[in-house]
This record gives structure tokens, C-alpha cells and sequence, in this order.
């Protein structure tokens, strides 16, 4: 906790220019971002755009840059909105470490996006926005527009506003109505930009607005009309058409999703798979809610849903789910867990499954609640009273948050145990293509559920999983009473025997320690098994450490990329496999918290390299990194 | 509750787990055991479908005693964890067993809740008025002025009064009774048990060790017929070892108790309005007689029945399964 | 509260700090922070001696935007840290925000047990019957069936009422205002400041994003004086845009709204009788008038003056250094 | 976490005989205990023999050992109190592994203390308590009175019950209250056995009856008489009077004093000397109540105490007192301190002083609430969401409760920082001698606070402890705003920058860092300097590790003792006054969290002991485990 080194990212207004950024139509990769006031409407151009990147066949990354206020003055900086879309033709693991095309609505979304754009990167600015009140709002003193402060970007500076009212006259609009569809004219222009077909979305449009045709057609004319415009754009050889090669997925059936709707769909499975019913109780919380939201809409499978009245009380209802017989789930984030503890405790002690999800945002206290971070972990392993292990599993990405909240569900039914499942306000609102698994493929879970009276002994365990037996409220003949007193080892009855509560708190700590003989062996994700460096992550720096290594490898690096889901207990090979490294450093959004869990268990001596911004790490980042472990290992 | 899965002719002695009843010789306590088995027998309650659920306290410890299915949680969070598997099993019976601290102090915010929502289950308050558990701290329910380890010189806080918190957060069920007055007691829990939403019995307990008699002023032998109504639906609200006193409106629009001589008749017990209930929940002796019986009672929906409905629309409008909801939206296929 | 410490003629604007104000354009909650400002500058608050405690919520943001004194404490919790300081200092003007989420959800225990201990200080409740901040999930105030993210198929809880809640939790000043009601709004915070105790009020806000409109019924310009009744103490309670229309009882002992010409005098407001406070809440457009005012004001001794008194009995009787302290019961010099 | 040698201790059947449990009449120290039902007024005269006993010049320790239930069935096993005295001519400093002298007024209390007796103990039994059915109840098939069970104790077995009805005769009571006599008639008989003088006893006695002077009258007489029956069992050779020597302490003004009390007087005294008023609020649970009982007794001082609805209202409340400028305090046990995590959270984060004492019990969950542990530790170090570090105490004894108050709110307000203190059930209940200090020669505690309003940044810091200033509402200028969320380093407005984010976390971790600067260095408590073996111990492990290591130095081991305060951060020189040591050796009342601690903090590497009994530790299993150590360091 004390030997950290601190990244040191170039100040932003240095960043770029992208190695890829180039002018000859093609690009590898490609970043879009748009950037306007939250009525503008980004989110929702933004997400067609990505779709229509996915069907156009590229890999992509997206990430929906919400502003803290729920509606903030027009032409405000902290009112600006933004979504950015990295896509491409290889595989696509990070939102980017800076933007390529930058679209932007107002003064207030060009001056807290321009850093982000890397020189000579493309910036579309919607003058109707630069009114001298917007100007003023957003802090500026001379006009961008005017002062030559933007001559390092290709700039393409258009009325929008004007040419949208003007696509929208035929469908009689009011004003209001009318310029609404600009983004939408923004969303033409970016389809002429990456030479995109417009139809689809046109379609999508008529569905979408299908109760007010006059706003749909006014839309589509609006998109048509930013896509003939690129044309006139293209004559005038100011900028020209980037072509963005395609992918090669994995065949399969692909969507896009969210980290918040993959974990929801991922519990309505596992349920599924346990032939339990999903009973998940939450209090709202930022980031966490999402889940809560698409649940509800689960009704139809049987999902029940529990807005509590607080955190506490919706792990109570989780508990008690679990205790008749469902699967119970509550999501929450940092404070919010922090007010379940007390009970995640009782259901260590009454050793009933519980999944608790963590979608973890930066702290302490109230924190930056629409930031993310990843220092819920010490809370998550270390945050109770007394001797209460428990599982703990980090999900990487929005399409593994599916499979950890299967992985999680098993754990915790497989051993009458609460499961702690991380994940984190990136992951949460971050969407990716995603492979959708047919639910019949996937093994079923097998639950201890336990219906025989005869001899029934609450605390007997499987001589295996040393889990209890779930007997289920309703079951004739299985009626037993517990509690959070210490029980005893075999009837469950209140037992303050000193060698019993000594047996007991060892079979809870060995419980969950052989959950670590039972999940999969930790495996080198990226490059050779033994080498100069091992990146060792966990949870949502996944992608930037994935990219950085891949990166370095091709430049001749001997690194590799190891990543954890399991972060209590580890797997059983986890040191030997570190330790077959000279060298390993730990990236993590917060003040190296797995280092110190690593070196509580006794894994190999590792560095840190820590992060406490509010944002994901950037892959020039993590090479900086890289480079200069791999340099120390060289000198010595 | 319901009416679903019942005993076949079990005896209250049938509802008694193998452990042994630890509170201290002469806790009230015993006399509200003894009075729940005699309901379960009563009523046909079966073991397995019954749920016994509690939080900490000397009146936690309740589950232990029954033969049923039981839970003793943590401190004031039984309504939660109670509502969890009502969730999951909304068939179970749920007898929810808490004291003036647990359901008062830490557990007040689940207890209003839980009465909002209306779960169909029991809660009864064993109200000593004291901390038992913990030795005899004063509890939001102390009188005013109650010495105790916490407050040497006398508390200073105004009490809660269950029923008016209850009435407040929007009880349907609201009732009270005393731990000794065992066919009182019974009849209420019977009362309390058919009725569908959540049931709140407030039950005068008895803490021999840390607050013996505080009752005594309505309770004791010689108090009980003076100092006590046990108010019925539709009858006329009249007490007294005689029956010579009722309980009228005065002008100011104030509740208050009379002798029925003085002329003005007895009011008639209407337990479907809460406002007569909030007032006859404000009669404390010595002035006004300590108001016992259903106080209120107004079924509406479950919060079950609600959650099933709303269940089974969504099924009957457009059952998906998971792999459909997997697919739903936009999807592309890579070859 | 009360008149120690006053500010020399600052105007409402010397309220304000040099925050910018974040609600969205239209919020409800501007028109209740310059309804306090005035309030402030009216009674002459000190800014150095006002202190302003929130929890989480869009309104728990208010104490950014006054020249006071502030803590913008955690979700629920802004009671409990007010009394720690009010128990710290007694005489600090102590203005508590909340929202329908931070002090019924969340913060329902803590917000009984404030109105019971009867600390000397103002609650502000901001009903908007939403969670504004976490982005529309219906709340404990939320209507029944409310659509919300978090119930698609709306909501299936009977609602708290907030003044209910007060009510039954002991609160001994609960009043009632509407956001854009500036005028009746500072006059009753102006009574709010000047009662000693908790004085709980409960104002309407409209959530212009997530749950525009739901007050219509009762605040919209054409309804005010149809479906509004601003009740003063010791006056007859009539309304509408004739006057005449008024409050009466009816024979089973409900209030009810009437004609005045029916023939039945309106009732005279009696602000210190709860139940008659109680009745007055349960009425509810379209049926009832909503009531607005001061609902129930009974004062009492408050928590500070209590704690002040028993500290003072404490050091009078027979005040001992710490020193002594140590060397009370048996002691024994080794040489 | 994994790696924990566990303790075996000897079965209890087995233990003993004491070594120094001799027959001729001396004994250096020995250890009384006296057993019966709840009713039976143990406590009442083990405390009198403890308050003689130090008034004759012993050094002693005490424990009260009361059941779980409040009050259990006359006669039944659960029902049982004890009171356990240690005292002798030494510095005493456990409650004794084993017991010298029992006394026991029913079978139940036989059956459940027999065990703790030496072989060749002294059992004084009061048959009057052996009717039939109190056999029945405490299992007992035949009684041991007949059945030469008892063969290998020094048996005296008498009707106390009848004698002391004798002796109360004149003084016209009830049988029952008569009865109630029996404890003083013991506690003569205990009297006559040490050979001590009963006179100051008696004085005490009519005190505390003055108002019931014939119950004053009737004990006296009880007392007395069992005196004088110890001279007639003297007669008949059965046992014979013990003399114990005096030690002779350092001089000073003593009185005895519990952890409780201790702490309770710590805190005021830290109040007074820092010119505080002392709030405290609190929500009871034991064994924390103690603590909040005694400073209710404090008024006159000023004290504040609040018996808050939950245990997050008291830690918010003792928040918000520190807010407007006193010192607020709160306490509580484990389940109850998990709840009050997020308030803990936002004092990290508001920066302000707290104190929060944790009273530990054996956990998890509710646990065994009468029990002691020491598992605790995790929660105060790790157990908040967010990166939220703050400084972890722990007391040693009930007289180092006093001066840990103290030192937590120096900490506390000097860094304007919450604290975790921790404590536990055996230090809180148990009673020691306590030179009394005299606090006018207690250093005075400055205190940041600031009246000044010119150029006012709330989070300004003092440059060398990083603290900002205690701006106290009521302060005219001071005016100013502050909150969970993240705040501007300087002004304390909700900031979300990056930078600022990045800069905050920093600055509260090494604010907390530097305290390990300003701590006493950590010293050998006992033993060299250097050596085979070092044992680490913190909190309540102090007696018993204390006493091995004396009894092993003095067989010739090279062992020494090292005791921590504080648990987080360490001394700074610990690492290295470790590292001086072939073997470090923790002992600890759980799982092994110290050690995690310390493999956290790059400490050397040791091996830990761990005990789960809801005990402490016997000096034998540490005279066993220190042997066993150093036997494998001297094998290479
Ligand atoms: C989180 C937590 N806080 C505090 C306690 C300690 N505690 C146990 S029971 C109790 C109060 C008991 O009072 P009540 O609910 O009235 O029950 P009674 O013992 O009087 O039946 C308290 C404070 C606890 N077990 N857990
Ligand atoms: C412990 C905790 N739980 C949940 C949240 C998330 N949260 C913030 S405000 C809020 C509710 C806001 O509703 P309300 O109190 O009605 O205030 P409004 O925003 O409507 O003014 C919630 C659930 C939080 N900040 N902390
Ligand atoms: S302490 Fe009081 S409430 Fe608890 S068991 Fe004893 S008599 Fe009953
Ligand atoms: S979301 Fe609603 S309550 Fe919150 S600031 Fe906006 S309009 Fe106001
Ligand atoms: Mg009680
Ligand atoms: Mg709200």
C-alpha cells in the first residue's frame, strides 16, 4: 500500500497525434466522439452509429460519457454529454486513449473534448452553437471559431442548425422541433465520413418515431441531409472519406451490449440454470441501478424485482430470497455495500448463497459517483467483522459480466456461500459486440437443495464442498432453526462451546478456500508463459492492458498479460505461474489494493502502477509503463 | 394469514422445538410462547409452512422455541429478510417476532416499510419498554424520565407509540394486547393471523428483571377493568368493573372517557377508521383507559398478490425465453 | 428556532453563496431556495450561526448554495449528524434538507426518532414523489402504479404520507407548502424557524424531468382553489374560489369537504389536536381538498434544553474534576 | 491468511496439576474462582476479595465471567456466573491458565468450572446446592458428591447453605433473604484460607445496606461465620490457610479499574486536555455498553452522551458533534461498526476527527456477543469502500484503555482524521490495578482550530501534518461548505477533475501515512533486542504473552516480546526492529489478520498462531508454541 509507483500520463493537451491517425483515407481504428448539451441527443446518434458499425462489420468499443447533473443549464460545461465510439478492423479492447473525429454541439463540448482529440484530428464544429451566451458559458473569451486556436485540427465548421431547419421544412416542425434533429444531420455526415449506407438507420428511424411520422421524416431528412453534404464537403477537399477496414469476428450471432444488461441477462440465466427463481432486491444507486432497471423488464421469466427502502433492507430481501429457495441478488455500489455488510456477515454465518454485486465507482464517501474506479476490493475481501470469508470475482469486460454472474451464481450455491461480484461504472455503461451464447449450451448448475427428512442435520456438510444442505422453508419434515449466534457444527442449534466455534471458523475459512481448487487454473492471456514482465489486472483495465501488451509484443517486448477474475481466494497456480516472471507489475484504478492482497498471499513480490482519476487507464499509459519495467529488468 | 396448508389437529405442544425456553423465570415472554402455540393449533398452522423470523433481542430468541421453520437474524432487520422470502415463497406463513428496540430503534425505517407494503404476514412487538438483551437501557418506548445504565439521571426523549408509528406508516392491521391476558391474546393473534396484509400486534410485555410492573398501572388484577377497554367492531366502547364507563367525543373534538350517566352515549367501535383508531391509541392512563383489541383493521391487496399479478400479466401478454431476450433488439450475424 | 443570534438587515441575495445553482432549468427546488433565502433575511438568520445538513438527493444540494454554514452529508444520515451538532452546540440555527427518498427511504429511522427527541430545528422535506438524483425510480411518496425505471409495470406499494409519518412518530410541528407558493411557503418557514422543536414541513416540489405535473391536481394555477385549503389555527377551515366550501364531520366520525350551504359549519382548525391534524392530512384530491399550512403545533421542552438542564442539575449537585472522577470508590497508596 | 499454525492445547481435562499449586502453606500467586447461579451474588464477592486482596499488597488480575442469558433458571448449566481472580506477588498479568481455589454453590457450576481446577486443587463446594433436581439439571447421573469423581481435588464440602441460615438467625429475615447470605459466608471462608482480615469487608457491607441494616447485619454475620468455619476445618487437617506474598508495585495512588472504565475516563481526560466538550453517542451492544454506561455517569464533567436510535445515527451524530466542534466519540462491537462504515467513510472524507471504539467479540455475524476475539482487525483497516485509509489503535489491558483514548484523540484532532480504536470483551470486563495518573501532568492536546477568517480555504493544510483546519460553525468569516463528494484540494468545492482526484487520494493517504512519524517507535517490551524469536502481540494477547515470555526467558530462551498500539500505520522502525529476530512469532485471537497486515506492509516474514475460542490465550499453549519455535530455529 505504500511502494506504489504513480502513472505519469502525458498532460492531456499533449496527447496524439495518433500513430494511426493518417490522411490517406485509411485508418485501422477509428475514435468518433460527439460532444453536445444532454438535450442534444449524442447518446442516442451515438449508439446508431456504433450499430451500424457492428453490422458494417467492425470491432467496437463504446462509451457513453454522461455529465454528474441530471439536466444542467444549455450551453453549460457541466451539462455536456458526450459518446465515443472506437471501432475498427481488429479487435477493439479500449475506448481510446484519444478521439480521431470530434463532433461538437456548443462551445462547452468543444472546450471539454478538444484535449481529447489528437492533433490534426478531425473536428466538426456545429457553429448555430457558438452563440456569444454559449461562448460566455463556457468560459471563452475570444471566439475558437475566430482566434486560429483550432488551426492544428482539420476543422470543418458547418450551420448545422440552419441546414437541419432547412431539411426539416417540408413536415412542418415547430422551431424547437425541428432543430432537435441536428443530431441527426451530425449522424449523416459521420455515415459520408466512414462511406456508411444511411438505410437501416432510416428504417430504424420510422420504427423508433413510428407514432409521430412528421419527426421521423424530418429526422431522415436531417441524416439525409448531413450525408449529400459530406459530398459538397469532399469537392471542397477540405476533408475526405476514411475508410475503416472490417473485422473478422469469431462467427456467431452478435448484439451489443452493456456491462449492466450482460450481468442482468447473466443472473436471469444462472437462475435458469439452477432451476431457482431470481429474486433481486436493490436501493438505486449510481452505477449500479442499470441493473435493477433491466431486470424489471424480466417479469416475463419470472424475475422478481425489489426496489427496497435502503441498502441494508435490500440484502435482507436477498437473504431472505435465498433462504426460501431463490436465487437472491442485490447490486449496489461502494456505500451501499458498505451499509449491506452486517448481513453479507449473517449470511456467512447462515451460510446461505448471496450474490452481492459491486458496481464499484470512486470513492471515499460519496466519491465521484459517475466515475469509475476499482477500490472496492479491500471492502469486498476484507470489509466485514470476525472471520468472514467469502468469494470474490471481478468481471473484465460488459460481455464477461454475463459469464461471471453464471460463475458467481455457481460459487455461491455450489457452497451455501455469499459471493461478492465486482464490477464498475466503466464496465457498467460501456457497450461491446457481443456473441450471444444459446442458454442450452451451458452447463447446468447443481444446487444442494435437499427435500429428504430422514436424519437431517442443519450444519451437516458435503464431505466435498463442506457446503450445508439448502432445505427450503415449506419442505415437510426439514423444519430447523438458524441464526447468527454460532451454531453448532452438526445441529445448527446455538452452541458457545469454545472447540466448536474453533472447528467452526475453520470449516468457514477452508469452505472457502477449496473454492480455489474448484474455478479455472489462472492462465497467460496474452504472450509466453515465463518472461521479462507479467501485466497482472483484474476487473475493467482488462482492455487497455490487453491492447498495451499486444502493442508491445509486436515491438519486440517479452511481456505478458495475466488476468484475474478470481480475486478471492486465487487460483490455486497463481504464484507459481507469477513467479515464473522476473518481473510483475499490477495496474489498478486506485492505490494498489490487489498488490496488497497479492502480497498478504504470499504471491511473488509485484510493483504498482496506480490510477486514481476517475477514468480508465490509456494504453500510451500502460507502454510507458511496460517499457520502463522491462528497462529495469534489463539494467539489473 | 391464510388459509392454504394447515396442520392436521396438531396441539400447541406440537409447535414446541426440543429446546430448552431460556428467558428468565418469569418473563413475559413465556406467557406470548405459550399464546402463539395455542394460535398455530388453533388456526391449523402447519410446521412446515410456517416461518418463524426475528431479529435480536430477548423476544428474538423466539424461534428457537418452535417447531417450525425459524430465523433469528440480526438486529431490526427481520422485516427485510421476512420479505425476501415471502418474495421468493409467497405462500409461507411469516410470523415476524420483535421487541421495542429491534423493531423501534434500529429496525423502525423496515417496520414502516413493512407496513406500507403490506406484505401478508405477522409482526408482533413484544413491548417491554426496555432493552432487554442488553441489560436495560432504555428504549424508545421508555417513559419519559426512565432511569436507566444509559440515562442515570432519567431519559428525556419523548416515546414512540407503536400503534400511532404503525397508524402513521399506514398499518392496515393494527392491534394490541397484553402478555397475561391469555384468551385476549389468542383471540387477537387469531384475529391477526386471518387477516390478509401485514398484521401489527403490539403486545404488552412484561420484563421481570429490568422493568417489572411498568404495566402494572393497566395490567395489574385491580387495574385491568378500570384502566383497560378491549375494543370490538360495531360494539359501544364501554369499560369499567361495572360497565359504567365509555369512551365519548368531546367538544373540542377530543376522545375522552366519561361515565355513561353523564348522558353522552359511548361511542360505537368502527375498526376500518384509522383516524378513531389514532385517537383511541391516544387514551393513556390514568387518564383515559389503555385501548386494547383490533384498534384498526382495513384490508387492501397484498403486496404478493400485487407482485404475482404483475407476474403473470407480463407472462400472458408475451412469454419470452431467455435465449429471446438474449436476441432482442438489433442483431447481426458473422459468418 | 430561535432569536439568539441575528443577522443585521442582510437580504435574501447575502443568503446565497457564489455556487452556482445546478437544479435543471424549471426545478421546483429554486423556488424553495429563494423562498428560505427570504425566510433567512426576513427573520434575520446570522449566516455565521445557520447551519444547513442535507443528505443525498437533487435537493440535499442545497447547502452549496447558501453563504451558511453547510454539510452535504451522506444519503439518509443528514438527521443524525444535525444532532450531534445541535447536542455540541444548542444554539445553532440548524435547517435540515431532505428529499422523499433520503428521508423516507433510507432515512425513515432517522427521521421518527428527530421528530421524537424534538431537537430544536427545521426539516424541509422536498416531496417530488421521485428519486430526482439516481434518474426517476419511483419513491416511498411515489403513487401507486407509478411507471418508473425500476417498475415498468408500475409500482405496486401503497405510498408513505409523509405528514402521517410525522404525525405518528410524535413530530410536534407538521406543516405543509407548495414550491411555487412563494408567499405561504415564507410564511410558513417564518412559523417553522419560530416554533422550538422540530418543525417538520413538507413542500411540494415539481420534478420537471422525471415526474412533471404530478401536484396538478392540486397546485396547477386552475386548481388551487377548488383542491387547496390553507388552514390557520383558530380559523374556520373553508375554501374554494367562492368560499364556499368548507371542512366538516360526518356522522362516522370522517371529515369530509361540503358545501357550506349544505348546512353544517366548517370546523375551526385546532392546530395543537393531532388527530384532528391526522384527519386533515388524509384528505386528498379529487375527493378532499389537499391541506396546506400548519397542520399540528403543540410545542415542547426540546432535546437541547433537556440535555442542557440535566447537565446543569448534574454540575450543581456536586461537580467533580476529572481528577476526582478517577479517585472515586476505593483506592489504595502504594509506598 | 492461509498458512496459520493453530494452538493445540492440552484438552482441558488435562490441565494442570499447576506447578506452583503447592501444599505447605505458600503460594507465589493463586488463582480463585468463584461459580453459581446468576442470583447467587458471585460477582458482588469476587469483587470484594479483589478489592481485599489489592489492599494486602497483591499485584492481581479479574475476570467476571458472566452467562450469555440474562437470567437463566435457578440451577441450569446456562445459567451459571463466574468470577475468576489471579493474584499473588508478582506483577500478575493473565487470569491464570488454571484454577487454585473453586467454589461452587450448585452442580452446575461444578460441572462447567470443574475443568479450569489444578489437579490437587482446593474445591470448596456448598452442598446445600446439590438437591436432586439441580443434579438433574446439570446432567449429573449420580451425584459427585457420592460418587468419588472428586477424588483428586482437596474436597471441602459444606452445607453453607444451613450454616449461613444459622448465622443470619437473629436478624428476623426471610428464608430467602437469609439465604442470599451465602456469597459473604464463602467469602469468609475465602478470607480465613488467605489469611486475611475481613474487617474493612465489614465496613463496606454496612455502607452499601445502610438502608437495610438488618441485611447489612445478616451478611456481616455470614461472613463472619464462614471465617470462623475455616478455623474448624483448619482443626480437622483437610486444608490448611495459604499465604500468599506481597509485591511491591512502583508507589503511586492505585484503585482497580476495568477496561471499560478506563476507556470511559480516557476519553474524558483526552476531552478536558484537548478543551473539548465530549460527545458521545452510542447505540448499545456488548460488550461496548460499558463504556456508554459510564460516561452517562459523567455529566457532571459535561459529558455528553446520546443513545442514538441505531448505530449509524451515533456514529452520525458523534460526526456532527465533531463538526460543530467537539470531540465526538462513538462506540460499538463489530456487527455494529460494520454499520457504521459509510459514516466512517465520510468523516475520512470531510476530514474531521472521530474517534470510533470497536469493542470486539467473536464474530462472525452475531457470533458469541459475551465472547472475546480479536477479529476486528480486517474491518478497521480495509473495511470501507474507497480508497479511505485511516489510524487503527488497539489497547493492551484495561489500564492502557485510558492512555489509548488519549493518543486516539490526539491522533484524532491533530490530523483531523477518524480513528479506529480498538478494545475487546476480556479487556473491557476484566479489572487491574491502575496507578492513577494525576492529569494535570498529562500533555496538553493542541487542536487545529481556527477562528482567523482572512484568506480561509477549507482544505488548506497545515504543511507539516497535511491537516486542514477545524472551522467551527458559529464562527463569524468561516463560513463554508463541505461533503461527501470529492472536494477541490484547496477550496473544498465538489470538484470532479481528474487531477484533483488523483491529487486528493494521495494527499489523504499520506496524511495517515505520516502518522507512523509520529508515533512512539516501536521498543521491545521484554527480552533483547535481538535474538532467536520475537513474539508480536496486540491488544488483549499483552498478559499472556507477556507472562510466557517471562517464564521462558527464565528457562533460558533468547525470546522477546514486542507489542503493538498501533495497528495501521505501523511504527516506521518496525520492519527493522523485526528483522533483528531469526523468528517472528504472532499470536492472535483469529484467523491470523495481523499477520496479513504485516505481509501487507512488507514486514519480515513470520509465522502466526491463531485462536478462535472466545477466550485468551493460555500461557501454557504460548509456552508450548514459543518452545516449539525456537526448537526449529535451533534445527536450522
Ligand atoms: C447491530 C447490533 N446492534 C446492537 C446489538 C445489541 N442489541 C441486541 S438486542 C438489543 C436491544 C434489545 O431490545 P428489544 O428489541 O426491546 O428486545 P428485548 O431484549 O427487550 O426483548 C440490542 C441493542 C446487536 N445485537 N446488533
Ligand atoms: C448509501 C446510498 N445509497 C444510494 C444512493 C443513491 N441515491 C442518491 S440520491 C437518491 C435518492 C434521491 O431521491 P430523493 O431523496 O427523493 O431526492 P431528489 O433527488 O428527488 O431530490 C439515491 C437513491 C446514495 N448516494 N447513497
Ligand atoms: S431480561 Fe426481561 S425481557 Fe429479557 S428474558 Fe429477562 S425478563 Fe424477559
Ligand atoms: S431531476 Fe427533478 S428534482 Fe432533480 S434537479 Fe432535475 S427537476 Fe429538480
Ligand atoms: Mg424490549
Ligand atoms: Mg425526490
Amino acid at each position: 500500500m505504500t511502494d506504489m509507483a504513480k502513472s505519469q500520463p502525458a498532460p492531456r493537451s499533449d496527447r496524439g497525434p495518433s500513430s494511426k491517425a493518417t490522411n490517406d483515407g485509411s485508418m485501422e481504428t477509428a475514435i468518433v466522439r460527439i460532444a453536445g448539451d444532454s438535450g442534444d441527443g449524442v447518446q442516442l446518434v451515438g449508439g446508431r452509429f456504433s450499430i451500424n458499425s457492428a453490422l458494417a462489420g467492425n470491432d467496437l468499443v463504446t462509451f457513453p460519457d454522461f455529465p454528474a447533473d441530471i439536466r444542467a443549464p444549455t450551453g453549460s460545461i457541466y451539462g455536456v454529454s458526450a459518446y465515443q465510439l472506437h471501432f475498427g478492423g481488429r479487435n477493439i479492447k479500449t475506448i481510446g486513449d484519444h478521439v480521431d473525429v470530434l463532433v461538437a454541439f456548443n462551445p462547452a463540448a468543444l472546450k471539454t473534448n478538444l484535449p481529447l482529440l489528437a492533433k490534426g484530428g478531425i473536428l466538426i464544429l456545429d457553429s448555430s452553437g457558438f452563440s456569444a451566451t454559449n461562448l460566455r458559458k463556457a468560459g471563452y473569451e475570444t471566439s475558437p471559431l475566430e482566434d486560429n486556436s483550432l488551426d492544428g485540427y482539420q476543422l470543418v465548421q458547418l450551420d448545422i442548425g440552419k441546414m437541419t431547419m432547412l431539411a426539416a421544412t417540408p413536415f412542418n416542425l415547430t422551431k424547437k422541433h425541428a432543430l432537435r434533429c441536428k443530431n441527426f444531420f451530425a449522424l449523416g455526415l459521420l455515415f459520408w465520413l466512414f462511406d456508411r449506407d444511411p438505410s437501416k438507420t432510416a428504417a430504424w428511424i420510422k420504427e423508433k418515431f413510428a407514432g409521430r411520422p412528421e419527426i421521423a421524416d424530418a429526422n431522415v431528412a436531417a441524416m439525409n441531409a448531413g450525408h449529400s453534404h459530406g459530398e459538397t464537403i469532399e469537392l471542397s477537399g477540405d476533408i475526405s472519406k476514411i475508410h475503416v477496414p472490417t473485422y473478422q469476428m469469431e462467427p456467431g450471432l452478435y448484439r451489443a451490449i452493456t456491462g449492466a444488461d450482460a450481468m442482468a441477462y447473466g443472473l436471469a440465466t444462472a437462475a435458469e440454470l439452477s432451476n431457482r427463481q431470481l429474486v433481486m432486491a436493490s436501493y438505486p444507486i449510481t452505477p449500479s441501478t442499470n441493473i435493477l432497471h433491466k431486470l424489471a423488464n424480466m417479469k416475463e421469466l419470472g424475475v422478481m424485482t425489489f426496489q427496497a427502502e435502503d441498502e441494508i433492507a435490500a440484502a435482507g430481501a436477498a437473504l431472505g430470497a435465498s433462504y426460501a429457495g431463490a436465487l437472491g441478488v442485490t447490486a449496489s455500489s461502494g456505500p451501499g455495500v458498505a451499509l449491506k455488510m452486517e448481513m453479507i456477515g449473517l449470511a456467512v454465518a447462515t451460510e446461505l448463497p448471496l450474490i452481492i454485486i459491486n458496481s464499484q465507482r470512486a470513492g471515499p464517501s460519496t466519491g465521484l459517483p459517475t466515475k469509475t474506479e476499482q477500490s472496492d476490493l479491500y471492502q469486498s475481501v476484507f470489509g466485514r467483522n470476525g472471520d468472514a470469508p467469502l468469494p470474490v470475482l471481478a468481471a473484465r469486460s460488459p460481455g464477461d459480466s454475463f459469464y461471471c454472474a453464471i460463475e458467481a451464481a455457481r460459487i455461491a450455491q455450489k457452497y451455501m456461500t455469499p459471493v461478492i461480484l465486482l464490477t464498475d461504472g466503466f464496465i457498467n455503461n460501456t457497450s461491446e459486440p457481443w456473441s450471444i451464447p444459446d442458454i442450452d449450451d451451458l452447463p447446468r448448475i447443481e444446487v444442494p437443495n435437499r427435500t429428504d427428512p430422514s436424519d437431517y442435520k442443519p450444519y451437516e456438510r458435503d464431505e466435498k464442498t463442506l457446503a450445508r444442505a439448502w432445505a427450503i422453508p415449506g419442505t415437510p419434515g426439514l423444519e430447523h432453526r438458524i441464526g447468527g449466534l454460532e451454531r453448532d457444527a452438526l445441529t445448527g442449534a446455538v452452541s458457545y462451546s469454545p472447540e466448536n466455534h474453533q472447528k467452526m471458523s475453520e470449516l468457514r475459512a477452508q469452505k472457502v478456500a477449496n473454492i480455489g481448487f474448484d474455478i479455472e487454473e489462472l492462465t497467460v492471456d496474452q504472450g509466453d508463459e515465463s518472461g521479462d514482465l507479467v501485466v497482472v489486472g483484474w476487473g475493467s483495465t482488462y482492455g487497455p492492458i490487453s491492447r498495451s501488451v499486444t502493442t508491445m509484443r509486436a515491438k519486440g517486448y517479452a511481456v505478458s498479460h495475466v488476468h484475474l477474475r478470481h480475486i478471492f481466494p486465487f487460483p490455486t497456480n497463481q504464484c507459481e505461474l507469477l513467479s515464473r516472471f522476473k518481473r510483475i507489475l499490477v495496474p489498478e484504478m486506485n492505490m494498489g489494493q490487489l498488490i496488497t492482497l497479492m502480497k498478504a498471499m504470499d504471491c511473488p513480490a509485484a510493483s504498482g502502477l496506480t490510477k486514481l482519476e476517475g477514468q480508465p487507464f490509456m494504453v500510451s499509459e500502460l507502454e510507458v509503463a511496460i517499457s520502463d519495467a522491462i528497462k529495469e529488468v534489463k539494467n539489473g | 394469514m391464510g388459509d392454504q396448508l394447515h396442520g392436521a389437529g396438531l396441539k400447541p405442544a406440537d409447535y414446541a422445538s426440543s429446546q430448552e425456553v431460556r428467558w428468565c423465570p418469569g418473563c413475559g415472554d413465556y406467557a406470548i410462547l405459550k399464546a402463539v402455540r395455542k394460535t398455530m393449533a388453533d388456526v391449523g398452522a402447519s410446521l412446515e409452512n410456517t416461518l418463524v423470523i426475528s431479529g435480536i433481542g430477548c423476544a428474538a430468541r423466539f424461534p428457537y422455541y418452535m417447531a417450525t421453520y425459524g430465523f433469528h437474524t440480526i438486529h431490526g432487520r427481520a422485516p427485510t429478510i421476512a420479505s425476501g422470502a415471502m418474495l421468493a415463497n409467497p405462500d409461507l406463513d411469516v410470523w415476524i417476532i420483535t421487541g421495542d428496540g429491534d423493531a423501534l430503534a434500529i429496525g423502525g425505517n423496515h417496520f414502516i416499510h413493512l407496513l406500507r407494503r403490506n406484505f401478508n404476514c405477522q409482526i408482533l412487538l413484544f413491548n417491554n419498554e426496555i432493552y432487554g438483551l442488553t441489560k436495560g437501557q432504555y428504549s424508545p418506548t421508555s417513559r419519559e424520565n426512565t432511569r436507566s445504565p444509559s440515562t442515570p439521571m432519567g431519559s428525556v426523549d419523548t416515546p414512540l407509540s407503536a400503534s400511532h408509528v404503525a397508524l402513521g406508516a399506514g398499518g392496515r392491521f393494527v392491534a394490541r394486547a397484553v402478555d397475561t391476558q391469555q384468551k385476549q391474546l389468542v383471540d387477537i393473534l387469531t384475529k391477526a393471523y386471518q387477516h390478509k396484509g401485514t398484521s401489527f400486534v403490539e403486545i404488552f410485555q412484561n420484563c421481570i428483571v429490568y422493568n417489572d410492573g411498568v404495566f402494572d398501572p393497566f395490567t395489574d388484577k385491580k387495574n385491568v377493568a378500570d384502566h383497560q377497554i378491549y375494543v370490538e367492531h360495531q360494539k359501544p366502547m364501554i369499560f369499567g368493573a361495572d360497565s359504567d364507563k365509555g369512551i365519548i367525543v368531546d367538544a373540542g373534538f377530543n376522545l375522552k372517557p366519561a361515565k355513561l350517566d353523564a348522558g353522552a352515549p359511548p361511542l360505537i367501535h368502527d375498526e376500518t377508521n384509522r383516524s378513531l383508531a389514532f385517537m383511541l391509541a391516544e387514551q393513556t392512563p390514568p387518564d383515559g383507559p389503555m385501548v386494547m383489541g383490533v384498534l384498526y383493521q382495513h384490508p387492501n391487496d397484498t403486496y404478493q398478490t400485487r407482485v404475482k399479478q404483475q407476474i403473470k400479466t407480463a407472462q400472458s401478454n408475451n412469454k419470452r425465453s431467455i435465449n429471446g431476450f438474449l436476441r432482442d433488439g438489433t442483431t447481426w450475424t458473422v459468418k
